[in-house]
């Protein structure tokens, strides 16, 4: 009896479009024209969203902001693959993801601020609050995933998380959950290589997040984050996967954070100029616009109006937000739980004087 | 109606709720077929099936996270922590999410769950199964905290709680799991959460208390003309019972089984300070276990507050 | 002796007690070449290398956990906690292991572990930066809890807990970091655990508070013969000072940013209502935040007690 | 660019032992007759220990006790790789690590009385005390060893733990904790099949426990736990590395809880009696006691004397623990803190009267 092997694996990688803008056909997701045009369209509105929420900070008119620049692709892209009514588990730093789902600008504004009525998700969109305490949301959505199966819904639950967030214990009890109760669940990480000032080799001695699936028996799959279609069609896969009781997936999208941590960091300590660079350079948003110029899906005009599009809907949302104004002091009473406690009521009148 | 003991009582007001409430689900470790490892889950799994009963991995995180996430998706979960000890790996999500998502949400997701769990000392079991840190939860806002003191009270509590809106963090003292029997009414009746009771009248001394202890504050009260208060509910709680009695009174003994630093006697001594100073004839008086770390069984009887401390402590009282 | 912010007074401290004892390590979430979110281990990596000064995965309970193992083994790690907002996922190993391994082994393993985090609220920060649950961890037998007010005693404080034998949660209030400059002598000095300190002598009225409540209750105090007491160390604690404060004084007031129910001033009144009751003139008055979920940062200024809420009430004291 | 593989991996498995007594003699461990013969001893006292155990508690005279029964090669073989001044991390299901490693058996009767003094480890002994919250001892063992290596010690720290342990966030950020530090720890799952009531299927949707080192950046290896010879050899391997610098192992070692989970459980509620019964034919003592017989290392003689002073030792340490009698009460003042603090004081006074 010698040392027989008992189980063997593979990791894939997927990758479609090259930073030229060439997408190889053989894997090409089956995307309209139109669909391509709105993934692109909320690619510049996230960016330009992402802009104006720094500058609007640098101005202290917002409060910490955590830019999206350089995962455009994974949000938008992961985002566009899932249904109104799928749940989503967002991170802090899921704009993009946000905004593909329709989320109305003005209440982002609202939650940068520091006004919480910004994370009071529309009716009709599941998307929950954001998740400050990093990783601790995936449970929730494997929660949400389960809940899905027992109530017999056909959505998924799409839980967004960094890098850092695969350490937490969190994680692991949640991809476990997911994995013994085949439940719909799409775990997604923008592996950007940082949290914070903690680089990859620092976070895991695994050579790629995505073999860290199969822990929990299922598959994980790294994709190049920076390429919309590999994105795409992964989360594609994979929310239909969920929804026809095929269980959890997990992709790693492999990209890199272009910006700071949030406007309270100075990357600049801690990381290499050049690796900066040679990111910038693989850009998901200027390597969709190449596919598109080549594929006359987007000209000059297009570009110009989507731009100007972008800007009016954030002009008009931070102004919703400013006419909106602060909320009243007394709505700190009002939501620690459904009826105030006769505590709470008395402090509220003590409040009010 | 039957006489049966809390475990009974729990059971049957789980069994009836989940009958009732299709939304109703139960998960955590070995409450399938096992029952729980109290029992209190007895039969659920057969009747209601593996769906609705889910005996999940060893993951406390994981189950109250799962349960956070099942809550806003429109499930009624109750989730059982095997023992009080083991709900600390649970608590980031306790504290930062059950907590707040009503509050995060301005009111769009909510958190209807439960949180069972057996608490407290008496039973001479390993370490880490006999604490009793209510205090800790009472001082989360956004959390509920119950904690009934026999059958009849666990049966009316715990259906408010699972009907409850907010998360209720529901202490179920493992000492009377089988210790005392009530008449139980088999029909649904709730016990309203943030409700004290007068489990005395008297008019001498007001002695405070909830949970195991409770029992030993009734009996150590047999001589005085003692206001026997039981609260039921720690968060929110009943001050205004407290604080009527205490000033018709003028006297105040509170009796905890925690260790006696910033546990919830504080709460209530600094209340009565506070709002019925006016009326104390002398010192608020605590009883509860020393400031030490829970030692092992066999001196579990020396750190448990006993009848006859709770005696000295109301003898001192009524000295003033 | 120069004047220094507490974040210089922390850096000072850490980097002196380093270069004294090659034991002492520092592990958290970038504290190596990020010198951490606020800068206290500015420096450190630099000096004393990534063996000494570990950055490491986002894993609170593992970089918790394994400093449990560390002091076990000789070393003294101090933990930075990114903020107290994430301490909870480490709360099971706080609670259940360093607070007990002493107890547990009787003494043959040991924890004189430190674990540093920033809380409290005023700094306009987003969600889960802003608690402060120093009451929690008051609870906890076997733990001691530190909570410097100011640049002077920061420094002091901090030397005694990462030489103390037991695990110190200290809590830094992120308010104060950069907030105000004292002269902090360059020489090692310590002020000891347990203690408090008077910060004003005065005979009408006690004002207690700790942290960052320490500066607005001074400026409250302006006006008043207040007795006011920095308690510096909330587990143990120095009732001593207190209770003969308040046999002088007759009055009592307690001053905390945490939401009321079940804070460490609950146990502070307590203990005034229990021992020097006949002292008093009037209430024991407590100034805490509402008992409410912790508003995001639009609404803290609203939340947290302010100058003039304190001011009121050492009026409403002083009508007694 | 197609989907491409970036990364493989292969589980395997070690038997050595068949459960006829019959050894793989290509992948045998270097051990003497008188090191086999030494192994057998501590195997038959931990047996002889725990029937005892559980016949004291019956008799009201221990608390709740955690057999080991069927567990005896893993735990006992594996401790015997082990240094007597390595770092052990038990569970509460380690007798007989504890005994291997020269625990005094007086001691552990005094802990499963009810008396801490049992968990005071002799000096020249790194035994932690019995972690009772499942899992969270590996992080220590983690940080210990993390110690060792800082400090330049050639030890390891060896953490015991159940399957049930693997789905607890302490495993997983103890594991990526010694991944990225490469450190000296061995982790050693009893992969008993059962966590109470709770079967490995429920427990994780992985196929092998050993697999989910995979997640870490180290490798995970199963053998056949009631394998003596397989069970030693892998952990004599895994301690070697960790103390030549070769970071972390994990070690499954598949076995079978032959008893109740605890005197206070009920297995028969929700376990299969022919599953015990198939397990009880793989008993690992009878395994090795077959080999020994075969290699003339055990004879009549050799198992009565053996066993006759296993009850001997037996006898005399229950005797012990009642001559020392329980603790004094005030005991429970004493090691809240290295002082008392005043309050603590205090209450002692109090309590003394
Ligand atoms: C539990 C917890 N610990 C620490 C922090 C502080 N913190 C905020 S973001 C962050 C890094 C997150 O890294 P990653 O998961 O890779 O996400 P990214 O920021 O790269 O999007 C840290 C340490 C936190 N928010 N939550
Ligand atoms: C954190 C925690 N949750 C629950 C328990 C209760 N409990 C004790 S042992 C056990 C099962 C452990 O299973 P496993 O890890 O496989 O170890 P085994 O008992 O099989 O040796 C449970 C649920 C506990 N001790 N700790
Ligand atoms: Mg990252
Ligand atoms: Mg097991």
């Amino acid at each position: 009896m010698p040392e027989k092997s008992i189980a063997s694996f593979d990791v894939k990688r997927l990758e479609i479009l090259d930073e030229e803008g060439n997408a190889d056909k053989t894997l090409m997701p089956g995307l309209s024209g139109g669909e391509i045009k709105h993934i692109y369209e909320m690619m510049l509105l996230s960016r330009a969203f992402d802009e104006r929420a720094l500058q609007l900070q640098r101005e202290g008119r917002l409060g910490t902001y955590a830019s999206i620049r350089g995962q455009e692709a994974a949000q938008v892209a992961s985002a566009f693959a899932a249904e109104k009514t799928d749940w989503i588990f967002p991170s802090f730093r899921e704009t993009g993801v946000q905004i593909t789902m329709g989320y109305p600008l003005y209440m982002l504004f609202q939650y940068w601020s520091g006004d919480e009525r910004g994370m009071k998700c529309p009716g009709g969109l599941n998307v929950f609050p954001v998740c400050v305490p990093v990783g601790t949301h995936l449970p929730h959505a494997a929660g949400a995933a389960m809940a899905m199966k027992i109530r017999g819904e056909k959505k998924a639950a799409l839980a967004y998380f960094g890098d850092g967030a695969t350490s937490k214990g969190d994680f692991h009890e949640a991809f476990n959950l997911a994995g013994v109760f085949r439940a719909p669940a799409v775990f997604i990480c923008q592996n950007n290589q940082w949290a914070i000032s903690v680089p990859l080799s620092r976070q895991t001695a695994a050579g790629t997040l995505a073999q860290k699936a199969l822990a929990y028996g299922f598959t994980g799959l790294q994709v190049d984050g920076n390429d919309v279609f590999a994105v795409y069609k992964a989360a594609k896969e994979a929310i239909e996967k969920a929804k026809s009781g095929g269980g959890p997936s997990f992709i790693e999208c492999f990209t890199y954070r272009l910006s700071d941590h949030t406007t309270a960091d100075d990357s600049t300590r801690y990381r290499p100029a050049q690796e900066v660079e040679e990111w910038k350079g693989r850009d998901p948003v200027k390597r969709l616009r190449l596919y598109m110029e080549k594929e006359g899906l987007l000209d000059g005009e297009f570009q110009k109006q989507t731009e100007e599009q972008a800007e009016k809907a954030i002009d008009e949302a931070y102004h919703k937000m400013e006419e909106i104004g602060p909320p009243p002091a007394n709505d700190m009473f009002a939501y620690t739980f459904e009826k105030p406690s006769p505590g709470e009521a008395q402090q509220m009148r003590e409040f009010l004087g | 109606m039957a006489a049966v003991n809390m475990v009974q009582a729990l059971n049957m007001a789980l069994r009836q709720e989940m009958e009732k409430d299709p939304s109703v689900v139960i998960l955590g470790e070995d409450v399938g077929r096992d029952g729980g490892v109290f029992r209190v889950t007895e039969g659920l799994f057969e009747k209601f099936g593996g769906e609705r009963i889910m005996d999940t991995p060893l993951s406390e995180t994981g189950i109250v996270g799962a349960a956070i996430g099942m809550s806003a998706c429109g499930l009624l979960p109750v989730v059982e922590i095997q023992f009080m000890g083991f709900i600390y790996g649970a608590f980031d999500q306790i504290v930062n999410h059950a907590a707040r998502l009503r509050s995060r949400s301005r009111g769009r997701f909510t958190c209807p769950l439960v949180i069972r769990t057996p608490y407290g000392a008496g039973i001479k079991a390993l370490e880490i199964h006999s604490e009793s840190t209510e205090a800790l939860f009472a001082h989360i806002q956004g959390l509920k905290v119950a904690v009934p003191s026999g059958p009849y009270v666990a049966k009316g509590l715990l259906l408010s709680a699972i009907r409850d809106p907010d998360p209720v963090i529901f202490l179920e003292p493992a000492r009377l799991y089988r210790m005392i029997k009530e008449d139980v009414p088999e029909e649904q009746y709730t016990i309203p959460l943030g409700r004290a009771r007068k489990a005395r009248e008297g008019k001498a001394v007001t002695l405070i208390s909830w949970g195991s202890m409770l029992q030993r504050t009734m009996k150590a009260a047999n001589g005085f003309d003692a206001d026997v208060i039981d609260l039921m509910s720690l968060s929110p709680w009943d001050a205004e019972m407290v604080l009527s009695s205490v000033r018709k009174t003028g006297r105040a003994v509170i009796v905890q089984e925690a260790p006696k630093t910033c546990g919830f006697a504080s709460e209530v001594a600094a209340t009565i300070a506070e709002d019925a100073i006016a009326y104390l004839r002398g010192p608020v008086l605590r009883v509860a276990a020393y400031d030490v770390v829970l030692p092992f069984s066999k001196l579990e009887d020396y750190y448990m507050p006993g009848i006859e401390r709770i005696k000295n402590k109301i003898e001192e009282a009524m000295r003033y």
